[in-house]
C-alpha cells in the first residue's frame, strides 16, 4: 500500500490536541520539520515523549503545544539548556509544564515494554537515588528466582511516533544505519508511526539488504519524503550537525523576544520546509553536506 | 593564531590529565562528552592505546576524527567497531557489567559522592531546572570504577545534594552494597584544586593537592568539613608536552580547554 | 589483541567436562566444525543449550558427550527426528538424557536475561499449558502495575558460546548478516566466546560498516578461522545448506550402526576440518557454493 | 516426467487448497514450513497478493524464490523486506500482538484445539519423544486467529492430549481468557476429511466435510464423539488450474503433496 503524503497531510492524520507524541531520533536522525509543522497546525496540549528532548522539543514547548513533558535528559547537547522548558519549569513560572522524569535506561525500559507486548520491564537501577522518590510509575518487582528487588517501569504506548530515517519505501520499510537511538523501540511501542526519510526508494532496494530495516511497513501509517528534515541535527550519510546553529539557539532562546522572533519567521513564517531550507544562508547545506564515506555491500546469495 | 605555549596548566588541562592517569590500557569506558571525552583521547595518545570508549548513544570502539561536539557526533560512528541500539548499550554493555569505567559531572556533589544534576532547589518547585540524570544514574549505579570529574566551589560541594541523581557510597543513610548496586561507586573526585579518594566508610577525603594549591584552599572551597587523607600527596600535572598535545591536537578549538 | 588460533586450540582452551555449552546458529551459521572437535577431545558431562538442537547436537549425544539437553525444538528441521536423542530419551532407554525443555520464546527469555544481566525474564506465555507444568524453572512474576501474572524464566549464563559468523577480525569483532537468531543474545549471556569466521579480515574493514556488528571483540576468548566449518548448514553469501544430507541423515542416524560408522569415518577419523572437508564428495563444495547477491554499501560520511 | 494432471486432489492438496481460503489479503501470517508455507504462496499466488509473511528465523515480507526447505532457508532471507533477531520476532512482533493468523499441525489435538508436539505417553517416560514445542506455544497464545492443520485419525485427534505444548480453548476445565492468554485461540481444524469449527463454549465441532467424505468418515476418523454443526457446509475443493499451480509452480519437486 502506497503510504506516501506529505508532512503537513501526515500531521493531520496522526497528531491530534492532547494525543501523546514521540518525534525520536539520539542526536542524528531528529526530525525538526514534522516538529515545526505540528506547531504551525497548532497542535496543544500534547504529551512529548523523548529521552533527550532537546530544541525542537523546546520549540514546541514555546510555542505552547505541550502539556507534559516525559525525559530523561533535557539540554542544548553540548552547549547549554532549553530556555522554554527552564521557564516553563522552575519555581517562578507562572504556567507550569508537568514533568515526569527518568533516566535514560528507564524512560527506554518503558519503551521496550512497550515495544514487547509486556505491561512492565524490570531494570537494575534506581536504588537509593531521588529518581524513584519523585517519580510514582518506578516501582519494585521482585525476581521470582533470586528474591533480589528490581526496579520496574509500566509500559509505554505512545500514540504517534515520528521516525525519520536516511531511506524508506512507500509502504513505508525504513532502513537507518549510524546511531540507532530507541528508534526501534519507539516505533513497535507507539499506536501509529510516521515514518519520514531523506529518500524514498522502490520496495525493492529495500529488499537488497533487508537487514539494514529497522521499522517494518506493516506498523507504518504514513511515509514522507522530507529531505534536511532533520536540519541542524545530522543525518549519517546525508549531512553533519549544524554545530553553529546549536552554539547560536542558546542566545537565541535565552529571551522570549529572540525566541518568538525566530518562531515567526523559520515556523509560523513558513509554510513547508522547502520553504524553511529557502530562508537559511546560502551555501550552509553544501558546507554541511556528508563527504561520501560509502562501505561495501554484504551478500546475500546463496 | 600560534601563540606561545604557557607551561601553566588551566584547570580544565589540569583535570583532563589527571582524570587520565585514572585510565588503564584495555579499560572498557563510558564516556561522556567535555572533560572525559578529552581525558579518554589523552590517555588513548599516551599511555593507554588500547583504551576502549563506548558513547551511550551507541557507538562502541569509536575512535573519533575530530572531538566530538555532542554524545551522539556522527564522527563517533564513522570508523567505529559497533554501532548499536540505545538497549543494547545500556542492558548488554552496562547493566551486563561490561563496563569498567564511568565518568560524570553535576552540580552538586556531597561528601559520599551522590550526584545531583536534576534540580536546584525543591524538586517541585526548583530554583534551577538542570538536564536531569540522563544515563548517569544507571552508570552510578553499575560502572566499576566511577570517576565524578568538578570543579570544586561551596556551592557545587555541598552538605547535602538537593536531588540525588546519581547515587554515590551511601544514600540516606543507607551503604549501595545494602541497596544491591552492583558497580563499585566513586572511585576518585578529580578537581581544579585536588583530588578526593573515598575511604572505608565511603567519605570523600582529601588525598591529593595540586603543587600550587594547599589543604586550606581545597577545605575552603568544600561545603562539608573535608577530612584530609593520612598521607596527602601531590597530584600529577602535565608537563609541556602533554600540554601541546592537549592544546594543538586534542582540542586546537578550545572546545573543552 | 591477536585471538586467532586453531580450532583445536579454540575447544582445548574453553570446553571442560561438566561445562555448559551453546553452539548457536538457526539453520544458518551452525559450527558443525566445532561440535566434531568437542567429540574428539573426548569431552564428557556437557550441559548442551540451544533452541534448536539438530545434528551437531545429536552426534554430541550419540558420541556421550552431553549429559544434559536445554532445548526448545529438536529435530532434523524439515526432514525428521534426532535419532541419538531418541534412543536417550524414550522410555525404552537404559541410559536417559536430562532434558529441560521450553518454548522458544521461553528459552530465547533466558538467554535474554543473561545477557542483560538480569536475573529473569518476564514474558506472557505458558498459561495453562503443560511446558511450565513440567518445567519448574518457569515461575510467575505479578506485573506491579496491572496486576496480570506473567511468566518469569531465570537468566541463563552458558560457561561457552560459540558463534559463526561470517567475517571477524583478529579481536573478535564478528559481522553477521542473513538471520540473526539468537546470537547476540547468547554471546553476551555467555562467560566465554569463541568466534569462529569464514573470513578473517583486518580492523579496518569492520570499522568500515559498524552496524553490521554482531558480538564485539570485548566480549570474545578467542578467535578462528574456519571456512565451511558449518556444512551441512548454510551461510548467507558463502553457501547453501546440503539439503541432501539432511535428507540421508535419516537413514545413516536410524541405526546405531550406521551412526558410528559415520562419525567414525567424519569425526574421529578426521584430524581436522580440511580433513573433513576433503572426504566430502568431489565437487560438492562447488555445487553449494553462492551464486552472488552482493547488495548496495551505505554512506558512513559526515 | 510430465504426466496427464490428475483432477482429484490429494489430501495434502485439499488442506494446502482450504487453509488457503481462511487467509485474506494483507493478513500478517506466522508461517511455517511445510504444508503452511503451501498454502500462503498459493494464496500469494490467487486472493492474497499483499499476505505478509513473517518466519520465526526472522525474515519479514519474505518472498522466497524456492520452496525453503526449513524454516530457515536463505531463501527466505534474500529479497526479504527485513530480518531481524528472533527475540524482536517472539517480542515485537508476536507478544506485541502484530500476528494475525498462525498455523500449527501437531501429533495430537483435543476437542479444545489443544496441540500436543511434546511426547507420546508419560512426560517422565515416553513412548515417542517428539520434536516439542519451538515456537508453537507462543503463536497459540498469541495469534489472533490460529490455523491447525492436520491429518485426521483416531490416533490424532484424541480425547485427552499426552502434552498440551500448545494452549487451545480450554486447558484443565479453564477457558484461555479466564487464563489470561492474549490471542483469539483455533479457528479452524483443516483435515483430509473435512473442517472443524469451534462453538460458543470453545469445542471443535464438524463444520465442512469434502464432496468425497460423509459426516460418518469423519466421526469414525475422530477419538472423540464430534458433534456436527447445524448446517454441515460441504468444503471447497481445489480446480484444475489451482491443482496445476500447485504441482508445476509451488512445489514441483512434491516436498510437501
Amino acid at each position: 500500500m502506497n503510504k506516501l503524503c506529505s508532512m503537513k497531510e501526515a500531521i493531520a492524520a496522526s497528531v491530534t490536541d492532547g494525543c501523546s507524541l514521540v518525534i525520536d531520533g539520539f542526536t542524528h536522525l531528529i526530525c525538526f520539520a514534522a516538529g515545526h509543522e505540528i506547531i504551525r497546525q497548532g497542535r496543544r496540549n500534547l504529551t512529548a515523549i523523548r529521552l533527550t528532548p532537546d530544541l525542537v522539543y523546546d520549540q514546541l514547548i514555546e510555542a505552547g503545544a505541550v502539556r507534559k513533558l516525559v525525559f530523561s535528559w533535557a539540554g542544548n547537547p553540548g552547549v547549554g539548556s532549553l530556555h522554554a522548558l527552564r521557564r516553563r519549569s522552575e519555581a517562578s513560572s507562572p504556567e507550569r509544564l508537568e514533568l515526569e522524569e527518568y533516566s535514560h535506561f528507564g524512560l527506554l525500559s518503558r519503551l521496550l515494554a512497550g515495544s514487547a507486548g509486556l505491561p512492565f520491564w524490570p531494570l537494575n537501577n534506581y536504588a537509593g537515588g531521588d529518581i524513584a522518590r519523585v517519580n510514582p510509575s518506578i516501582k519494585t518487582v521482585t525476581c521470582p528466582f533470586t528474591g533480589q528487588a528490581l526496579a520496574a517501569v509500566p509500559a509505554l504506548r505512545p500514540d504517534v511516533a515520528i521516525i525519520h530515517c536516511q531511506r524508506a519505501d512507500a509502504e513505508g520499510n525504513a532502513q537507518v544505519w549510524g546511531l540507532l537511538g530507541s528508534q526501534k523501540e519507539v516505533a513497535f511501542a507507539a499506536k501509529k508511526v510516521v515514518v519520514v526519510a531523506e529518500e524514498i526508494v522502490s520496495t525493492e532496494r529495500i529488499r537488497k539488504d533487508p537487514n539494514r530495516t529497522l521499522v517494518p511497513g506493516i506498523i507504518v501509517s504514513h511515509v514522507v519524503h522530507e529531505p534536511w528534515g532533520c536540519h541542524p541535527s545530522f543525518v549519517q550519510g546525508f549531512h553533519d550537525r549544524d554545530n553553529d546553529f546549536y552554539v547560536k539557539w542558546e542566545d537565541i532562546s535565552r529571551q522570549p523576544e529572540t525566541y518568538r522572533a525566530w518562531l515567526e519567521e523559520f515556523v509560523y513564517g513558513v509554510k513547508d520546509r522547502q520553504d524553511y531550507l529557502a530562508r537559511l544562508e546560502t551555501g550552509l547545506l553544501d558546507k554541511l553536506r556528508a563527504k561520501a564515506r560509502v562501505c561495501e555491500g554484504v551478500d546475500y546469495g546463496y | 593564531m600560534a601563540t606561545e605555549l604557557s607551561a601553566v596548566p588551566t584547570a580544565s588541562e589540569r583535570m583532563a590529565y589527571r582524570a587520565a592517569q585514572e585510565l588503564r590500557d584495555e579499560d572498557v569506558v563510558f564516556v561522556g562528552i567535555g572533560l572525559p571525552n578529552l581525558a579518554c583521547n589523552l590517555a588513548r595518545a599516551t599511555h593507554a592505546p588500547g583504551l576502549f570508549m563506548i558513547y551511550e548513544s551507541g557507538a562502541v570502539g569509536a575512535i573519533p576524527e575530530r572531538l566530538p561536539v555532542s554524545i551522539g557526533d556522527p564522527s563517533l560512528v564513522t570508523d567505529s567497531l559497533a554501532v548499536v541500539g540505545q538497549a543494547d548499550i545500556f542492558q548488554c554493555m552496562l547493566q551486563r557489567g561490561l563496563i569498567e569505567v564511568g565518568f560524570l559531572g553535576g552540580a552538586q556533589v556531597d561528601r559520599w559522592g551522590n550526584i545531583n544534576t536534576t534540580v536546584i532547589g525543591d524538586y517541585a518547585n526548583p530554583k534551577v531546572r538542570l538536564p536531569g540524570s540522563g544515563g548517569a544514574c544507571e552508570i552510578a549505579v553499575h560502572a566499576r570504577r566511577l570517576l565524578i570529574v568538578m570543579r570544586m566551589s561551596k556551592r557545587t560541594f555541598v552538605e547535602t545534594c538537593d536531588f540525588v541523581t546519581s547515587p554515590g557510597h551511601r544514600v540516606n543513610g543507607k551503604r549501595r552494597a545494602e541497596l544491591g548496586m552492583p558497580g563499585g561507586g566513586p572511585t576518585r573526585i578529580i578537581t581544579d584544586l585536588g583530588v578526593l579518594d573515598f575511604d572505608a566508610t565511603g567519605e570523600a577525603v582529601l588525598a591529593e593537592v595540586y603543587p600550587s594549591v594547599t589543604p586550606e584552599q581545597v577545605r575552603a572551597a568544600c561545603g562539608w568539613p573535608l577530612r584530609t587523607a593520612e598521607a596527602l600527596r601531590t597530584a600529577a600535572e602535565p608537563d609541556v608536552s602533554v600540554l601541546r598535545l592537549l592544546r594543538e591536537k586534542l582540542d586546537p578549538q578550545r572546545l573543552y580547554l
